[in-house]
């Protein structure tokens, strides 16, 4: 079955857990925000790219939410979290004090060996895996350069929430940043040959990034959405179509390389 | 009532340590072990161990989106993705260690599909070398997946179609044989009856009712099946209701399922007739939730003084002679 | 799109200010209006009113407990009680006032009592003086009730005698005429074919799952009648998947209803081909329910650039041509 | 049909609303809450004996809680609360300033024209109603005698929501006040020949206050529980079975004359 072996992941993957985490603090940014929980576990056990399911602290919402890993820092780890739906909502109303079930770290993470320079590029709430990713790759000497697209300057507010040295912005309606898509912004930026892509965001924004990585002959991977179950390869209902065939965004994915999506 | 409660149960010929086992599709053991930190194999929360249904030729699935979340549950439609019978029997090797009694679903189209998948088992499970492969006991044939456009739908929603399924597969194993029966029927009974009297053992419900959810961005299907199975707990008092029909006109062992995410449900189906109880979309609210749910099931026996399950089993059925027709 | 959207619908040759009415059982205008500072009778939020179904003769109902709450639902067995149809006649001119078109729910154990019930009520409103009975536009064949053990039952989850009930009510009256549809079928698009075939003019569905909850210290089945009618968002999916199937496969107004509780619920069901959407368990939410359900619709609608609901009306059906049935 | 037409009211019934109420104040007696609300239409409207249907402040519960009318004190209104499942332990849990969505009031309430002399006998969480009987009572110079009867001291800790001038305590296990039932206890109070009985508690102790009366030619009005969904007097799901045939709770009741109940 197309689906059973994944991508090779550059990093040896830590075991996920059920941890149980106090909310250390949370920040606002309009609709987005970020959580901030204490898991010390899972902290150490985290890789940029990977994602954790959260429980929604209310007993009317049967399925856990996938979340990505914004940042890790001590023992702290944060999400960035869009109240998209109820549930997103609920989660985003969370206070300091409560107690989030968090199921994690779950996927493979983004491949991280032989990366020299990284081009980062995010969508909306694409954005959140990607100040993990960054610090990761700051932190060995990767040099790292950062390309936001947002709607408009309300989404643009999620960018002040990342810490990253070199980041553009750009937003389709021009209130903040560039004016224009995220691919007008990284034309602009230019890549150079051994730059590898990292992209996360909305499909139609991933597949414009996969015709203009494959025009340059650029190397990337793409970090994926899709509605899951058990978040664990358990349930299969989390597939997206691959040139290898379905793939399970929460054990083949979320990281997968950006030429193999297919986007019809 | 200081003794510890006894949770074990006989389903048929097959003894569980406690009546809680997994619903196919829901938990993957060897996903869930690559995954976590806790060894699942080795320390199998479940009584009896039912992975994903098993056909003949490997299947895709359906197209994404394949799950969504509804008010207190949740619609599939994976469509019986999986990669085969050769591939699931390649696997088998690694399902060793697992303690806990296998019962193997089994899916197709046709009859013959069925009949493949089940002599497939049985000449491996034969040609295993000892401690090469994990404790099969019986079979689970899934007649009832309604995801399935050409096949299944019209095999468990038919009566006489159903027992020829079973009169084909019982002559190729001696081992338990179970029918999971499908809630969208007018008499499920009839189904069931059908089933046992072509000599299935026992029987399973319920499986997932046909359903549909819609995109509310585009009104239109969300899945990408269009309809998919509807479960979890809004639809407990259907499978109750169910279950209790069947316990009370059938004489066969009963694994009762649907919605089932507390110790306190668990009994709730055991009352209704059941000997044992499946957990499908409840695995998906965490990883450890069966491990809770047995024990609420142990602490709700102690309160209640129940030593047995026995003492609570088929408690709330109608014990009333069958009214007579056209009276 | 800073034009008011329109709400109006067309169900047959009925004329509704917008398309939300009430599900028969859930709704009663004259104890509401006892109650109530509203006088519900001329500031009547429906957009018709369809009362408790009434029998030929007086139904004391069900034995207690009648209702009990299930996740995101719940679950009656009221048995049909009601005063009977010389009550109900007698309660007409106190209906006078209401100014939505009525469209009368009845139900019966025989073919005879439904057809007494219309013939009452023909005959009643023939003699009734100008201004002295409601505008009484239809019928509704409840057939598909679960909880009387003796009849309802049978008719609705049968196609022939659900055929034969529509046939012998036709000819005693030229009002429209709706036969209401039960899920507890395999398949529902037969037995609204077979409605449809007699002379029904349009359908409405979905009446209660059939169910059953158990009191949790007993163990035992919570209502008095054991089993009874499930019902509101925990079936919503299944609702509109049943409602679709029927869309598709037949040319007829259709009321849809089962778990309503939102604006964006009505659009659903009419982006699944239903004409008018029913208001249920709802009411029970708040009595200004449907209130609030009308403006989040009008809302919707506004948000979604929508004039009219025919824009939207079934959107989400499947309009492949049907599969060749044998390939 | 024998549930159309209630038992006369002795008071002209006022009409009910949908209130959206403040919490005013809450406090906790055990597994009770005495739960006050601002809610000054409903407290004029209110008697003795009515109920609202209260919206449990979370989406995952569709139907209303009925709920007595525990005391009325200007604009305010309370209610004495038992955390019997979860929708009556998330009512418990209501913290001041929350908003609840009050339907009410509802029901016929006790008829008070022409009582003299009341005891009011109540069992459990059956009190409820007493206090706000008692005090109207009082008002009008009627003599008030209450007998109330708990399991333990630990549900007799309800008493201490009432201020009633002669008030008797019993309780099962003798923990608090004299030992026994609460027909113990108006056995040995006593009642005289014209005292109106107004009872409220569990179907066995309505089914012995009946005996009780019934030997001793007394009259008087029990204040009845039902599953309800409308409240409304719509879904004739609230039945109790009475000497005229099926009643509704909230419409004929939740007040019905202690001798037409049907127990079996
Ligand atoms: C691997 C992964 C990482 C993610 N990381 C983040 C993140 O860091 N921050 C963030 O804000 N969001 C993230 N998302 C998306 C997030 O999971 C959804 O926004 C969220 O589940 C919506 O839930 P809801 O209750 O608000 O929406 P509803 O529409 O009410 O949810 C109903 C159901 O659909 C599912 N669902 C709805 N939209 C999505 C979606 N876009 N993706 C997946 N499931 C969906 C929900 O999980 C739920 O099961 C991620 C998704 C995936 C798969
Ligand atoms: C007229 C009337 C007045 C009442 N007054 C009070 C009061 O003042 N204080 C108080 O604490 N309780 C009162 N009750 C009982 C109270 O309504 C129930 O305890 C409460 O509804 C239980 O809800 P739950 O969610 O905790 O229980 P669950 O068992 O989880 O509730 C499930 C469903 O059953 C219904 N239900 C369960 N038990 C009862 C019951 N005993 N009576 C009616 N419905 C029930 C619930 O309303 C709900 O619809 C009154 C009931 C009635 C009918
Ligand atoms: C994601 C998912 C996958 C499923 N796959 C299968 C399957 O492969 N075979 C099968 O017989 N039932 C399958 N089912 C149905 C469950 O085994 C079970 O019958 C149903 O979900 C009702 O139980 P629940 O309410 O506890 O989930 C699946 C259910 C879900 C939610
Ligand atoms: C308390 C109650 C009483 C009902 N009584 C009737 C009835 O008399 N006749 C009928 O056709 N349907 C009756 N129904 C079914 C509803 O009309 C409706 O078909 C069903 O509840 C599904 O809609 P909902 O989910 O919005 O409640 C009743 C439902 C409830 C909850
Ligand atoms: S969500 Fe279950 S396999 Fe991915
Ligand atoms: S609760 Fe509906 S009639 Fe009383």
């Amino acid at each position: 079955m197309a689906d059973v072996a994944g991508p090779a992941s550059a990093h040896p993957q830590a075991k996920a857990a059920v941890h149980s985490c106090r909310v250390a603090a949370v920040r606002h940014y309009g609709p987005f925000a970020c959580v901030t929980v204490v898991g010390p576990q899972l902290a150490a056990a985290a890789e940029p790219g990977q994602f954790v399911m959260i429980q929604v602290p209310d007993s009317r919402f049967l399925l856990r939410r996938p979340l990505s890993i914004f940042a890790v820092r001590d023992d702290e780890v944060t999400f960035l979290i869009e109240a998209r739906g109820a549930g997103s909502a609920r989660l985003t109303g969370t206070r300091a004090g409560d107690i989030l079930s968090v199921q994690g770290p779950l996927g493979n993470g983004f491949p991280l060996a032989g990366v020299r320079r990284a081009l980062l590029i995010g969508g909306g709430i694409g954005v959140a895996p990607l100040q993990f990713l960054a610090d990761r790759l700051a932190a060995a000497g990767v040099g790292v350069t950062a390309a936001f697209g947002f709607r408009d300057a309300r989404q643009a507010r999620l960018a002040a929430a990342f810490h990253i040295e070199h980041l553009w912005l750009a937003t389709e309606d021009g209130s903040a940043g560039r004016r224009g898509t995220v691919i007008d912004l990284v034309g602009a930026i230019g890549a150079a040959k051994n730059t590898v892509l990292f992209a996360c965001g909305p499909d139609a924004m991933l597949a414009a990034v996969q015709r203009w990585a494959a025009e340059r002959s650029l190397r990337g991977h793409a970090s994926l959405e899709a509605h899951m179950a058990c978040g664990t390869g358990s349930c299969h209902g989390c597939v997206v179509p691959t040139t290898s065939g379905y793939q399970r965004v929460c054990a083949e994915g979320p990281v997968l390389p950006l030429q193999e999506i297919v986007y019809e | 009532m200081s003794k510890a409660p006894d949770l074990r149960v006989m389903l048929g010929p097959i003894e569980l340590r406690h009546p809680v086992i997994d619903a196919s599709g829901t938990f993957d053991v060897l996903e869930a072990t690559a995954r976590y930190e806790r060894d699942f194999l080795t320390d199998f929360p479940f009584a009896a161990y039912v992975p994903k249904t098993v056909t003949r030729e490997p299947r895709p699935g359906n197209p994404p989106p394949r799950v969504a979340e509804t008010p207190s549950g949740m619609i599939n439609a994976i469509g019986l993705a999986n990669p085969g019978v050769a591939a699931a029997l390649a696997d088998l090797p690694r399902l060793a260690p697992l303690r806990a009694p296998v019962i193997v679903s089994v899916g197709g189209t046709t009859v013959e599909d069925y009949v493949a998948v089940v002599d497939a088992y049985e000449a491996a499970l034969a040609a295993a070398a000892a401690g090469a492969a994990p404790n099969v006991v019986g079979y689970e044939l899934n007649v009832s997946c309604p995801n399935v456009r050409s096949g299944c739908l019209s095999i468990g929603t038919d009566a006489h179609e159903t027992e020829q399924l079973v009169a084909a597969v019982r002559p190729r194993t001696r081992r338990f044989l179970v029918t999971k029966l499908t809630p969208n029927v007018t008499d499920v009974v009839a189904i069931g009856r059908a089933a046992l009297a072509a000599g299935s053992d026992g029987l399973s419900l319920i499986n997932t009712l046909k359903a549909m959810v819609l995109d509310p961005a585009t009104l239109t299907p969300l899945l990408g099946n269009r309809t998919g199975g509807l479960c979890g707990p809004a639809i407990k008092p259907l499978a109750l209701r169910m279950v209790s029909e069947l316990a009370e006109a059938l004489d066969a062992p009963i694994i009762g399922m649907g919605g089932v995410i507390s110790g306190r449900d668990v009994l709730e189906f055991i009352a209704c007739g059941a000997t044992a109880v499946a957990v499908g979309a409840a695995n998906f609210t965490a990883i450890d939730a069966p491990d809770r749910i047995v024990a609420e099931l142990r602490a709700e026996m102690r309160q209640r003084g129940l030593a047995k399950l026995s003492e609570v089993r088929g408690r709330a059925l109608d014990r009333r002679p069958p009214a007579v027709t056209g009276s």
